[in-house]
Parts: structure tokens; sequence; C-alpha cells
């Protein structure tokens, strides 16, 4: 029962922040009926919807877990945008350069190389916090600017098909990425592609690395004190550079992922990172942080975000409703849940207290350090 | 705007849109959806669709996802558009381009018409258009070389690349084409950052510039800055006059309608597509529209016209 | 092609930095007040697109600047009464809701664009304000003393704020409570006051920086920001929490940005270079981080919800 | 007549009953001592009267009427003030601004530190309280800060003194001033509430004392018909050793030696200078000396976390390990015993077992192939929660909700797995009740027995005596003697402490 109840209020304000977006639609002449509808419809309506919505997760699964390495290292990361983009960067040019590699190379291949962009970029910020006492918060924020600099200079410079050269046309894109890198499917007939499965697995993976390897061991307990960390012999400076450069190179395996499960089979920019990551460097965050910190947590986090953002689509293409409005209703959402979180620990705790000696429940706790204290 | 719930452009008689939907058969009334990464009321790329197809000689029922900058929300929407059984659908982006490779073959009584491009992936059921900027940026320029007083002239503009390039390039070369005239290009590094763009024109400003362009939707931040110092502008991809109905010289426009007409009949006719189509002067998809309110110097209007005539019949090279 | 350094060059770049360092300013110097009591906001940037928003709607149907500036102030006060209860009385996770709040407001700026005004239209631009005499001294006059009312505003709001925080009795509650709640409440300063009060100003603050923004530049567009208020809160670790501090990362960020300009209109920056160009502002803020930085400890209780329990 | 009665204190938290109809009571004048183990509840009940929780049960009768004190900000102004246990300090605030902190201020909104440091030496003068109201707290020194929040107390002009472990943390020297200001305090006709493990303290200031066990009160005395065995015995429930029996072993080689050991301080001030010393196996040497004269330097530069200044040498078994990082020299047979617990010792948030296995997780005792074995984890750390009577429901508790001497014990059973060569212990049983010092001790001696090399490192001069081979007295970041343990007294050593050297034997 107080379970129940305790469980129901994450729920309830999820919503109220949904009737929020219905008064938004009616007071823009939309019918929030029709709304749901379309929501849920885009998200779940069919094998190939209920795909798109497992896809549109995907980075967020990746990033999500990324991030938990990191904020159980106490370490932020903010960078998962620019970790994204080099991975996705570095993948691109192997492929581009030895695209006649059999697929069942090629694919694993492109993937590590995407591992390792994201990494590079994740060790940067992680070595300037720990050698030079640079705030994490403001060097993943600044490469994030870099690199999408760098994108732009790669996709219109070095990278750039050499069709849109001859053409004149000079769409900042990379030629067609050979096939041998594609992701294949995993369920005939629908385009579920293979990144799905490597999300979940690295989910997976990132919980088995915190709580059952030695290397978590040590990250967690830097995490959670780097002064007992130190005493023990336990290198913090270290630890923290592995931290972002492991939860980066779970970005840059998204970024990976993004281009060879993208339709398009080649990395375009409109001049943004959101126009190719689709934010997922901060919709991550969100994720992680709506699953607790936890990595398996996360993927259900991510899924449901993943179907928040795909039913959006929808609404928009059916309802004919501002695109904005969407992206505002997103944010309700992640307000009200998260304001509710200490209102249900509230409640938890009076129904305890009540019930006196029952044996006391050890779920982890969400480190409260870990969003951005100490320089 | 996105906001209306179905739209129904290029009425012919007087009936009032409203009921064509129920009374007229289906057969007369063309569903179409455009996906757009921009607004479509954003007084350049996106707009300049828009009020094409608002120009069609046709019914029609358009569905507007618009904003969609992400290439897999595009994707999405350009597949259930397609599963809705919308006859025609606008990719209004070339980035669209990879997932549409993906989804043409798979809707094969589809036409997808999607752009800027200047080919059409060898999908047959894909037609293609492109613009000639290059044409309309060397009117421009020619323009503005007859405009400028200092010899300075500042160009503005995101990312070198695209569209952008090829406006920017044939304007630097209209304008050295005519004259003594020193042509500046900045590319800020970024689409959406209006600050850096204004003040990227007032750079120019600084170097004694009296005459500035520039592409991309951030350039609103940088028409203000013309206004505030009493600069010429020119615009591209759609009429920017109403940003500063003193200060606009002239815009270059795309009217897309005329090859979207082009499509629509070969599709009448059987053919749904594997055709790129050019907007330019010379087809009238590219068309300068000048600002009344702006008094050019004497001779400037003849020498653009000139170089219209030069770049219809072949003797003026645009660069591109 | 022209040189750099002749005096009218290096004035128009000093004061085209001075422009663009104002909204940061104005928005790293409010999230200072809040980090400072313990409260981080990830949502500076969506705040700022709001205020944005509405200012420039107001100044377009009223033609009224000042009007402007206050409908920004005012959404930002709205929004920091949201963020209060949420990060006060809800004692919700902080960074988390501030991208709650990022996402609001870019989202419903645009769709408030969208239904109010639709395609761009210029409004009201601030004027620069010449002070007088100040303003006649040669160079430094015409650099640093041709602004909007809102960039001496903003610059004035430095020593303002550097005082507040160290001298007034609020300002010792902020630090207090920033540091340890606990000692600041159990002497009675009650620290949800104490924080909604530096969240108001952070957020009014975050406010008038929106309406810097766009009323500098007379004309809005969906994400006006581009990014800009996440920029302001990394900016506030770059000035280790000190207001002057935030100042010197404003200006060397804006200015960093005017130099590249200035260097790509004088084709001193070739264009094929340009990307790599845009990076400096970003990567001098780093490095003038690690030359500079010394330890400087964050606010002990920044972003921990206070409870007695 | 009491100005203070707490009649039938009950407080719940989820799993514990704190206080259980609890009934206590303070007069005007007089030193009223509450005494318990780690846990008893002591804490709890001061945070009761001070507003900062609300009790389940019962009633708080202040000056003769019922009241309700539902904030801190309540008892100040009831004349109610409190010396926490864990400093209410804010650090980044001068002495004065943390004394003023929600004072009301007559010049709003500036608050008048002129007047409020004027103040402050006004009271420093009449107590004996010698604070600088200019300064910024993080650089006093821990005694310092202990005054600074009895003048924040006496600012407010408490009528009632709360002091929750004031000594744990103080020099011996320290503790004599405190407890001068407090009788001056009593003389003036306050009434204090003191708590304290340290049982010599407690007989000597306590005008009556309670003792509290598991949350309820297991009785009172006063020191006159009491004796420190009697107390420790009312505490624990059973009788407990106060003085360690140290049969005599046979000492081995030196396995640790410091050679010519210098190293700067945080203040960039020189903290050890020139130190030299041997530990041989079956030995405890024991560092006595006033805290800050570089005990906590040495300890942590043989550790490996700090760098010594050059010239040094630290030999372990031989060895140079001054290279060394902290992991090297742990794997050569290194255990340390850091000196603060919480924040050196355990990771608060990590489980009991967790903590247990902090140093030699990755050993191949509780790995297999790259992954933890738990079951052997689960052995191992059963086996020490049992070995070293660590009072923990379970050994998946977070560490952080033990009590002190228990987090302790559990440090100390990880440090002295694996048979540890040399043991540096800092302050092992600061703030640990007596039940748990006694054990500790314990261990410590049968460590001994085993061969390691102990350093001792305790301001607790009766731990020093009772249980070091030999004792090296520090003082200013020297050794101004080292004194077999047979020769020492407390005397002797407390002269040397203060700096008097004389010739030893
Ligand atoms: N503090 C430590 N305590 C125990 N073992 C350690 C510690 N540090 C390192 N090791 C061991 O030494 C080996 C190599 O050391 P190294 O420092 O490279 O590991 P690490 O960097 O901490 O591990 P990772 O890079 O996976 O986080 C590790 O595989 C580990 O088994
Ligand atoms: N806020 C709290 N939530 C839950 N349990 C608590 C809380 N505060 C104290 N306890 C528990 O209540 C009991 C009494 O704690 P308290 O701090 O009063 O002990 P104490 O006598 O002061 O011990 P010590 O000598 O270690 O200071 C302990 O079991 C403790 O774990
Ligand atoms: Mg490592
Ligand atoms: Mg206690």
């Amino acid at each position: 029962m107080k379970r129940l109840l305790g469980a129901s209020i994450p729920l309830l304000a999820a919503l109220i922040a949904f009737l929020f977006g219905a008064v938004m639609l009616l007071a823009i002449g939309a019918s929030p009926w029709e709304g749901l509808k379309a929501l849920l419809d885009g998200a779940f309506g069919s094998a190939d919807r209920l795909a798109a919505t497992a896809i549109k997760a995907t980075p967020l699964v990746l990033v999500g877990a990324g991030i938990t390495i990191a904020f159980r290292t106490s370490v932020v990361n903010i960078g998962g945008e620019g970790q994204i983009v080099a991975g996705a960067l570095l993948s691109t040019s192997v492929a581009l350069a030895v695209p006649d590699l059999p697929a069942i190379i090629l694919v694993p291949v492109v993937l590590v190389a995407g591992l390792i962009g994201g990494a590079i970029v994740g060790a940067i910020p992680g070595a300037l916090k720990a050698y030079a006492s640079v705030n994490e918060i403001l060097s993943t924020i600044m490469l994030n600017i870099v690199m999408v600099q760098l994108m732009n200079y790669l996709l219109r410079g070095p990278l750039i098909d050499p069709l849109e050269v001859e053409a004149g046309t000079r769409i900042p894109q990379t030629e067609r990425l050979s096939d041998n890198a594609t992701l294949p499917n995993i369920v005939p007939g629908v385009r579920l592609h293979l990144g799905v499965l490597i999300a979940v697995l690295a989910a997976i993976a990132v919980y088995v690395l915190l709580w059952r390897t030695p290397t978590g061991f040590r990250l967690r307990a830097v995490g959670h004190s780097p002064d007992a960390a130190k005493a023990a012999g336990i290198n913090v400076k270290r630890n923290i550079t592995t931290a972002l450069a492991l939860s980066g190179s779970l970005g840059g395996l998204a970024g990976a992922i993004l281009v060879f499960g993208s339709e398009g089979q080649r990395m375009v920019t409109d001049g943004s990172s959101a126009g190719f990551t689709g934010s997922a460097g901060f919709n991550g965050i969100v994720a992680a942080l709506f699953g607790g910190l936890h990595p398996l947590w996360t993927i259900p986090s991510s899924f449901l975000f993943g179907a928040l953002l795909t039913g959006a689509t929808n609404l928009q293409r059916v309802l004919q409703v501002p695109a904005p409005i969407a992206i505002a209703i997103n944010g309700i959402v992640v307000i009200f849940v998260v304001s509710s979180g200490r209102l249900r620990e509230k409640i938890d705790r009076m129904l305890e207290a009540r019930a006196e000696f029952d044996d006391t429940p050890s779920t982890p706790e969400t480190p409260a350090v870990v969003e951005g204290a100490q320089s | 705007g996105a906001d209306e719930v179905s739209v129904d452009v290029g009425i012919e008689d007087e009936t009032p849109s409203g009921d064509s939907d129920d009374s007229e058969a289906s057969g007369d009334t063309l569903t179409m959806a455009i996906v757009a990464p921009s607004a479509s009321d954003d007084l350049a790329f996106t707009q300049s669709m828009i009020d094409a197809i608002d120009a069609l000689d046709r019914d029609i029922d358009l569905q507007v996802t618009d904003g969609t900058f992400v290439v897999d929300d595009a994707a999405a929407a350009i597949r259930g558009y397609a599963e809705d059984g919308v006859e025609v659908i606008i990719a209004h982006g070339t980035q669209f381009g990879g997932p549409l490779s993906e989804i043409a073959p798979e809707f094969p009584d589809t036409t997808f018409i999607w752009g800027t491009s200047s080919d059409t992936q060898g999908l047959d059921n894909v037609f293609a258009y492109y613009p000639a900027a290059d044409e309309g940026g060397y009117v421009n320029g020619v323009l503005a070389a007859a405009v400028t007083q200092t010899g300075n002239i500042g160009v503005i503009g995101p990312v070198e690349a695209g569209d952008a390039v090829a406006y920017i390039n044939g304007f630097a070369k209209g304008a050295e084409d005519s004259g003594d005239v020193n042509v500046a290009i900045t590319y800020t590094g970024s689409f959406s950052d209006v600050a850096l763009m204004a003040e990227a024109a007032q750079a120019h400003l600084s170097n004694d510039v009296d005459v500035l362009t520039g592409s991309s939707q951030a350039v609103v931040g940088a028409v203000g800055v013309a206004s505030e110092n009493g600069v010429a502008w020119f615009g591209t991809q759609a009429n920017q006059t109403s940003l500063d109905p003193e200060l606009v010289v002239a815009s270059q426009v795309y009217h897309w309608e005329v090859v979207l007409e082009e499509m629509l009949a070969l599709r009448d006719g059987g053919t749904l597509g594997g055709e790129a189509f050019e907007v330019n002067l010379e087809n009238g998809g590219l068309e300068i529209e000048f600002n009344d309110g702006f008094e050019l110097p004497d001779g400037a209007r003849d020498a653009a016209d000139a170089a219209i005539d030069g770049i219809i019949d072949g003797s003026i090279d645009t660069g591109a | 092609m022209s040189d750099f350094f002749t005096m009218s060059i290096l004035v128009a770049t000093v004061a085209s930095g001075i422009r663009l360092a104002t909204p940061y300013l104005l928005a790293g110097l409010g999230e200072t007040v809040g980090q400072r009591s313990g409260v981080l906001n990830l949502g500076v940037d969506g705040v700022m697109q709001l205020s944005a928003f509405f200012a420039y709607w107001t100044v377009l149907e009223t033609d009224n600047l000042i009007l402007g500036s206050f409908v920004g102030v005012g959404v930002g006060l709205v929004m920091g009464v949201i963020y209060a209860v949420i990060t006060v009385v809800l004692q919700a996770q902080q960074g988390i809701s501030g991208i709650g709040i990022f996402l609001f407001g870019l989202g419903f700026s645009d769709l408030m664009f969208r239904r109010q005004v639709g395609t761009p239209k210029p409004a009201n631009q601030l004027p620069d304000v010449p002070i007088p005499l100040l303003s006649d001294i040669p160079v430094i006059g015409e650099a640093l003393f041709e602004h909007s009312w809102l960039t001496y505003l903003a610059f004035a709001m430095v020593p303002l704020l550097a005082f507040m925080l160290r001298k007034t009795t609020f300002g010792m509650n902020i630090r207090a409570v920033g540091e340890n709640p606990q000692a600041a409440d159990s002497l009675g300063v009650s620290v949800g006051w104490t924080r909604t009060y530096a969240i108001l100003i952070g957020n009014a603050m975050a406010g008038l920086a929106g309406a810097a923004l766009v009323l500098e530049l007379g004309i809005f567009q969906p994400n006006l920001t581009a990014g800009l208020g996440f920029i302001a809160v990394a900016l506030v670790y770059f000035g280790a929490w000190r207001p002057a501090g935030v100042m010197s990362g404003a200006l060397l960020y804006g200015l960093v940005a005017a130099v590249v300009l200035q260097w790509k209109a004088q084709g001193i920056i070739p264009r094929s270079a340009s990307d790599i160009a845009a990076m400096a502002p970003a990567v001098l803020t780093i490095i003038a981080l690690v030359v500079l930085a010394g330890r400087v400890q964050a606010p002990s209780a920044l972003t921990r919800p206070f409870s007695r329990h | 007549m009491s100005m203070l009665e707490m009649r039938g204190i009950t407080k719940r938290f989820p799993g514990v009953i704190a206080n259980q109809d609890v009934d206590f009571d303070v007069r005007a004048g007089e030193v009223h001592t509450l005494l318990g183990e780690n846990g008893a509840g002591k804490s709890t009940l001061m945070k009761i009267l001070f507003g900062l929780y609300q009790p389940d049960e019962g009633e708080v009768i202040w000056q003769g009427s019922p009241a309700t004190i539902t904030s801190p900000s309540q008892a100040i102004e009831a004349g109610i003030g409190m010396v926490h246990q864990h400093f209410m300090l804010v650090p980044t605030l001068t002495v004065a601004e943390n004394v003023a902190l929600g004072l009301s201020s007559g010049r709003a909104p500036f608050t008048d530190l002129d007047a409020v440091s004027e103040r402050i030496r006004e009271i420093s003068d009449q107590h004996g309280l010698s604070v600088d109201p200019s300064v910024d707290v993080w650089r006093l020194s821990v005694g310092e800060r202990q005054r600074v929040e009895i003048m924040k107390a006496l600012y407010r002009q408490a009528e009632l003194l709360v002091l929750d472990e004031p000594t744990a943390v103080l020099t011996p020297q320290e503790v004599d001033d405190l407890f001068e200001i407090l009788r001056r305090m009593t003389d003036e006709g306050r009434g204090l509430i003191f708590i304290s493990h340290k049982l010599h303290e407690v007989m000597a200031l306590s005008d009556r004392i309670t003792v509290l066990r598991n949350g309820r009160v297991s009785g009172h005395t006063t020191p006159g018909e009491t004796s420190r065995e009697e107390l420790a015995a009312m505490m624990v429930g059973r009788a407990v050793k106060l003085t360690p029996d140290r049969p005599p072993v046979e000492t081995g080689d030196s396995r640790l030696e410091v050679r010519s050991l210098s190293v700067q301080g945080d203040r960039g001030t020189r903290a050890v200078d020139d130190v030299s010393f041997d530990v041989k196996g079956g030995e405890i040497l024991g560092i006595a000396g006033v805290s800050g004269n570089g005990q906590r330097e040495i300890a942590e530069t043989i550790a490996g976390l700090r760098t010594p200044l050059p010239g040094s040498s630290v030999l372990l078994d031989g060895t140079d390990v001054l290279p060394m990082k902290t992991k090297q020299r742990r794997d050569l047979g290194l255990a340390y015993v850091p000196e603060e617990r919480m924040k050196d010792g355990a990771v608060g948030d990590f489980s009991v077992s967790e903590n247990l296995i902090l140093v030699n997780h990755d050993t191949a005792e509780f790995t297999s192939s790259g992954l933890f074995n738990f079951d052997a984890i689960r052995r191992h750390c059963s086996e020490l929660v049992e070995r070293f009577a660590v009072k923990t429901p379970t050994i998946d508790t977070p560490t952080s909700s033990l009590s002190g001497g228990n987090i302790q014990k559990v440090i100390i059973a990880r440090e002295l797995t694996g048979n540890p060569g040399v043991l540096i212990a800092s302050q092992p049983t600061r703030g640990v009740d007596i039940g748990s010092a006694e054990y500790i001790h314990e261990q410590l001696i049968a460590q001994r027995d085993r061969g390691t090399a102990t350093l001792l490192i305790s301001e607790d001069l009766d731990e020093v005596l009772g249980l070091s081979d030999r004792i090296a007295v520090v003082f200013e970041g020297r050794i101004v003697a080292i004194v077999d343990a047979d020769d020492a007294t407390r005397e002797n050593i407390g002269l040397l402490m203060a700096g008097v050297v004389e010739p030893t034997g």
C-alpha cells in the first residue's frame, strides 16, 4: 500500500504535467484528447513506430549510462553533445578510410572508433579537472562549442562529399558511407537496428562495471569520498579522468550509432550540434536523473523519453500544432516529475516512521553531491 | 503557420475553402505535406516554399511539419505522411536526402519532392529542386557595387557551405565585376547566433562598409544593425523589405512554384519523379524584387537588368 | 586588408566585445548570487528566452523600451518564483529541474512568438546613450561610454553585487546559507527565504539579460540565445563565484569573439579557418582558467537542498 | 528549582528508538552531564531541546512553563545555546560574521560588525574566551572554533548551554581552558549540559550525571558517589577494563625507519622539522603531543598523502618508499588509520562490507575474472564484523549510519586485515565510547604481539601511556624526547608536550 502511494506520486506529477499540456493545446485550439491519441499513436502505434521510439531512446540510454558513471564519481558531464559529435566524427572518418572492410569487421571497428572519439573528448575535461582544477561544468560546456565548430570545419572541408564540391552545392555532408558499416537490423521487417541492442548491453555493462568490478568500486569510492579513497590508496585524479573518459566514450558510441544507424548513412550538419544529436547530450542527462542515476533504470526512463519525443513529432504532424509546444510540454513534465521526488520521500518517511521496526530497506541512495558542487 | 489545422491553398473559384474538402471529390484536391527545418514564417528558406505552394494554381490540402531540424525527426514525419497516404511530400532540406533514399522506395506511389539538391539520388519517385542562388547573388552584387560609396561591401554568412556559399560567391563576383570594390566576407560559424551575426555586421561597419548582405535565418540581427546605421541591405531567399522598408534595396526571391507546377504536371501524366529542377532567373524561379522605398542611384537598375539578361543569355559567368 | 591596430578599429572592437559581454554578464551575475546561496540554476537560458520574447513583444506593441526592460525583469521574477517553489519548497534536484526550465523556456517562447508575432518584425532597438563628459575622453570614451543603459547597468551591478554580498546582512546570509545552511538555520537565519530571494535576484537578472539581448538586436527569433545562458553559467565557475571574476570571464569571452569577428571582416583570419576561429572564445576561456586558476572551492552547499532532518 | 525539565521524551527514527521515555533536568548554576555509548541518544535529546527535532512524545518545561520549541531560533530566543558535536560554523565567514548571523541589526540593511566585534571583545575579556573577531573561521584551530561556538551562545545571553562532546577534539591544555570558562559561566548562574566520553573530564566537571543506554535513562549519579569504573559499567552494562594489559613481547628488526623527515605544512610553514625515529616489529611507538605539532603531517607523509621536503627518507622494511604512491606502500605492508574517521577513514555512503574491502578490493581473493566474487567478500566481511564485534544490522548497512565507535572498528578491522608490517594509527579512539575504545586497544596490542610495528599518534595521554612501549614527544614539529614507557609519567610527558625539555635517560 505504502509502496503504491509512493510510486504513484511521480505518475500523478506526470499526469498533472500532461494536464498543463492539455490546457496549452486547448489554448491554441487543438483537442487534447486527439493530442494524447496522436502522441501515443506516434510512439507506440505500430511495430515501426515502437522501433522508432527505441531508436530515439538509444542515444539517451548510452549518454544516460555514461552520465551515471560520471555522476557516481561526483563529476558532472554536460559535454554529451560534444562527445556524441566526436564519436560520430571519428567513426565516420574511419568508415571513409577503410570502407571495404567486411561488415563483420567494419561495424565493430566504427563502433570502437566512436567509443574512442567520445573518450578523448571526455578525458580532456576529466584531466583538466583532475590535474588543473578546471571545473568540469565549464570545460564540458565550452568543449561542446568547440566540437560543433570542429564538426562544421571537417564536414565542409576535409570530410565533405567530393560530389558536393564537384557540383558546387557544397552541402556539408560526407559521401554515403560504406554499406558494410551499416548497423544491421535485428528484427526482420522492422527498422530496429543493432544500435538499440548495443545500448541496452552498454547500460548493463555500466551496471556491472560500477557495482561488480574493482574499477567501478574505485570510481564510486572516489565519488563518495575522494579523501577516504585517497587514503586507501586509490588514485583519485586518474579515476576522475577515467570516469569522464568512460562517460564520454558512451556518448561517442551514441554518435557512431547515430551515423551508422541513420537512414541516410552519412554524416551531415546543419551547423548546430542539436541538428545532429537531437539534443541527446542533454536529454540523456534528464533520462539518467529520472532513472535515479542507475544505469539499468536509465533504459526504461530513456524509452519513456524517447516515446515523448517521437510522440511529439507525430502530435505536431497530426494535429498541426507548432513543434515548440512539444518542447514546452517536455519541460513541464521534467519539472513536475523531479519536483515530486522529495514529496514522495517525505511521504515515504512519514509512513516509515509510523511503521517503526521494519527491516531497514537499503536502497542505494542517489548521491546528493553530484550536481556540480566542487570546483 | 503550422498552427492551421489544414490549409486550402490556391482556390480557383470563389468557393469558400472550408467546404471544398467535403463537397469535391478527393480526385480534385491534391494532398500535400511539407517537412521543413525552420519555421514556416521565417522570412527565409521555409517561407519561400510555403509561399510557393500558396501560389500554385491547384486545390491543395497541405499539412505542415516545420521546425524539424533534427534529421531523424524529419524522417519520422516524412514516413508518417507517406503512411497516411499523402500524395506529394516535400522534404524541404538537403539534409533530409539521406532518409529519403530509404523511405522513397518503400512508397513507390508517392511523389517526394526534395531540395535543395541538384540530383534525385537515382530515385524515380523523387523530384529534386535547386536554386541557382549565385545568379541572384550576382545581380545583388552588381546593385551593391552601384550603391556603395565607400567601395566597401560586407557579407555575413553562417557556415561556408550549401546555398549560402552559392549566393555569397555570386554576390562577390557580381560586385567585383562591376567596379573597384572590396567585398569582405565573414562566416560566423553559427546558423542561429543572431547576436554574433549582428556584431559581425558591426565589425564590417567599423571597416567603412556601407552595404551589407547576408544569408541564414540569423541575419535578422544584422539587418537591425544596418537599420541602426543607415546602411543598405540586400536580402535573399525571401523578400526582406519588411525588416526595413527604407534600407532594403532588393531581395532575391525564390519562386519554387515555377518548378513545382512542372513536377505536378509530370505527376498528373504518370511520372512520379526522377528529375531535378533548377530555379533560375531564366525560368522565373528566381526573381529580384526591388524595394520601391529605396531610391537607387542612376543607372543601377539598368546595370541590374543588364546583368539579368547577361546571365540568362549566358554571357555572364556568375562564378558558380 | 586594412589594419587591425588603428584606433577606430580597436575602439569598435572593444565596444563590440562589451556589447557581446553584456548579456553574459547580467545572466552570470544573477547566477552568481543564486549559486552563492547554494542554488544551481541550469535554466538560465530558458528564462532568458522567455524574457527576451516578452520584452520584444512589449516593445513591438508599445515602442516603450523601458517598459520592455521591466517586462523582461518581471518574466524573470515569475520564473524565479516558480524555480524557488521547485527547489526550495519541493527541494527538487536542481540540475535536472533547471533543464526542465530551459526546455520550457525554449518551447514556450517559440510558441508565443509564432502565435503572437509570427514573422520576425523589427522593433525599437536600445539606443546608445553616451555618458556626458566620459564619452568625450579620446578613444576610451567611445569604446567604453557609448553604450545602451542596460550595458551600463550590467557593469554597475558588478560592484553593487560585490558590495551586497560582502557588506550587507543579506549578503552575509546568502554566503552563510550557501556554505553551511545548518549553521545559518541554527541561528535563526531562514535558509528558505534567503535562497528564495537569491533565486529571485538571479532570475530577475537572467530576465534582464534576455531583455538586453533582444532589445540590443531589435528582433526576436526562436532560440535567440543559442546557448548563451549555458555559457553564462560556465562563466560563474570561471569567475570563482565573485562578481568581478564573472565580469572578467564575460569580457574575455565577448572580446575574443569580437576580435575574431573583426579579424574575419578584415580577412586576417582566412575563410577556410572560420570555424576553427569560432572556437577561440571557448578555448581561451579554458586556457585562461588553466593558467590563472587557483583552487577555489565552490559554495559547499551548492545544489544541496536544505532540510533539518 | 530546575530551569529546564524534559519529561517522558520519546523520539523514533526509522528502525531506531533514539530516546525512550527520557526524563532530564538542569538547575541554574550546575553542570549536568549526559553520558552514554555511541548511539545512546544523547545528541538526539539535545537536538530536541534545541528545536532541531520534535519529540514524538513527552514535554519540555523551560523556566517553569511548558514550551514548544520548533526551531533553533526559538531556542536561542528562550535563552538556550548549543555547541554542536559537529561545529555549526560558516568557514568562509569571519568570527564576527558567524556570531552576528541571524541577529537583528539596528543598521539594516547592514550588520554593524564593528559593534559586534566590540561586544565580542567585551565577552572575551569577561569570560577569558580569547577569539579574534576579524579572522576568517577557516583559519582557526579546532579549539578556537570551539570558542567561537561558545561565543555565539554567550553573545545571545544563553542561560542554558549545551556542549555536545566539546572536548573530543581539544588538546589537554585547551580542555583546561575550556573548563575554566565553563566554571565561570556556572558561577554566573548559568546551567550547563555537558556530553563527553572522557570519564576523567566528566568526574572533574560535573555536578550531576545522567547515563543513557539504548535510548533510556540507565542511572543517575554524582562524581562524589561514583568512580570511573562504575560510570563505565553503567554506560556499557558490564565491567570495563580502562587500562589495557600489555604483556611484554620480543621486539624484532626496525620495520619503519624515518630519517631527517621535514614536511611543509598547509600554511607554508615547516610543520615537521628534521624528525627521525624507528619502530621495531612488536613495538608500539606512541607519539604524544598537543595537536598541530606535526603529528598529522608525519602520518600523512608516511602514508604517501604528502610529499616531504628533500633530504627526508622513509624506509618500510628497509625499502625507500618516498618515491612510491600510497597504493604501492600499502602493497608493501603499510596500514593506516587516519585521524579523521568520517573524512579520510571511511566512505560514509558505502556499506560496511564495501568499507571493509576498500583497500584490498582487487586482490585475487575477492575477484574472479575481473568481477567481484560477492560470496568471498561476504564471507570475509562477516568474519571481520564478528571478530571485531562491529555492531551493525547487516554488512550491507550504510557505514554512515553506524555510531562513531563502530565506524572506527570497521576501519581498524580493515587495516589489520592481512597482518600489516607497519601500522599508523592516528587518534584511534577519538570520540569513541568506552566500550569500543577498550576493544580497539585490545586489538592494537594483539597486533603488536603479532609483530607489527605500530606508530600510535594520540592526544589522549592516557591512551599513549597505556599502549606504548616507547613514547616520542613532539613539539613544534620536532621530536623533543623519546621516552621508554617505564620511565614515562603523566607529569614528565605533559611537561615535554608543553615544550619544557629536560634530559631523560
Ligand atoms: N587504489 C587501488 N587499490 C587497489 N588496486 C588498485 C588500485 N589502483 C590500481 N589498482 C590495481 O592496479 C592495476 C593497474 O592500476 P591502474 O591504476 O591502471 O588501475 P586503475 O586505473 O585504477 O583502473 P581503471 O583504469 O580500470 O580505473 C589495476 O588493474 C588494479 O587492479
Ligand atoms: N536523523 C536521524 N535519522 C535516523 N536516525 C538517527 C538520526 N539521528 C540519530 N539517529 C539514530 O539515533 C540513535 C541515537 O543517535 P545520537 O546521535 O543521539 O547518539 P549519541 O548518543 O549522540 O551518540 P554519539 O556518542 O556517537 O554522538 C542512533 O542509533 C542514530 O543512528
Ligand atoms: Mg584508471
Ligand atoms: Mg552525539
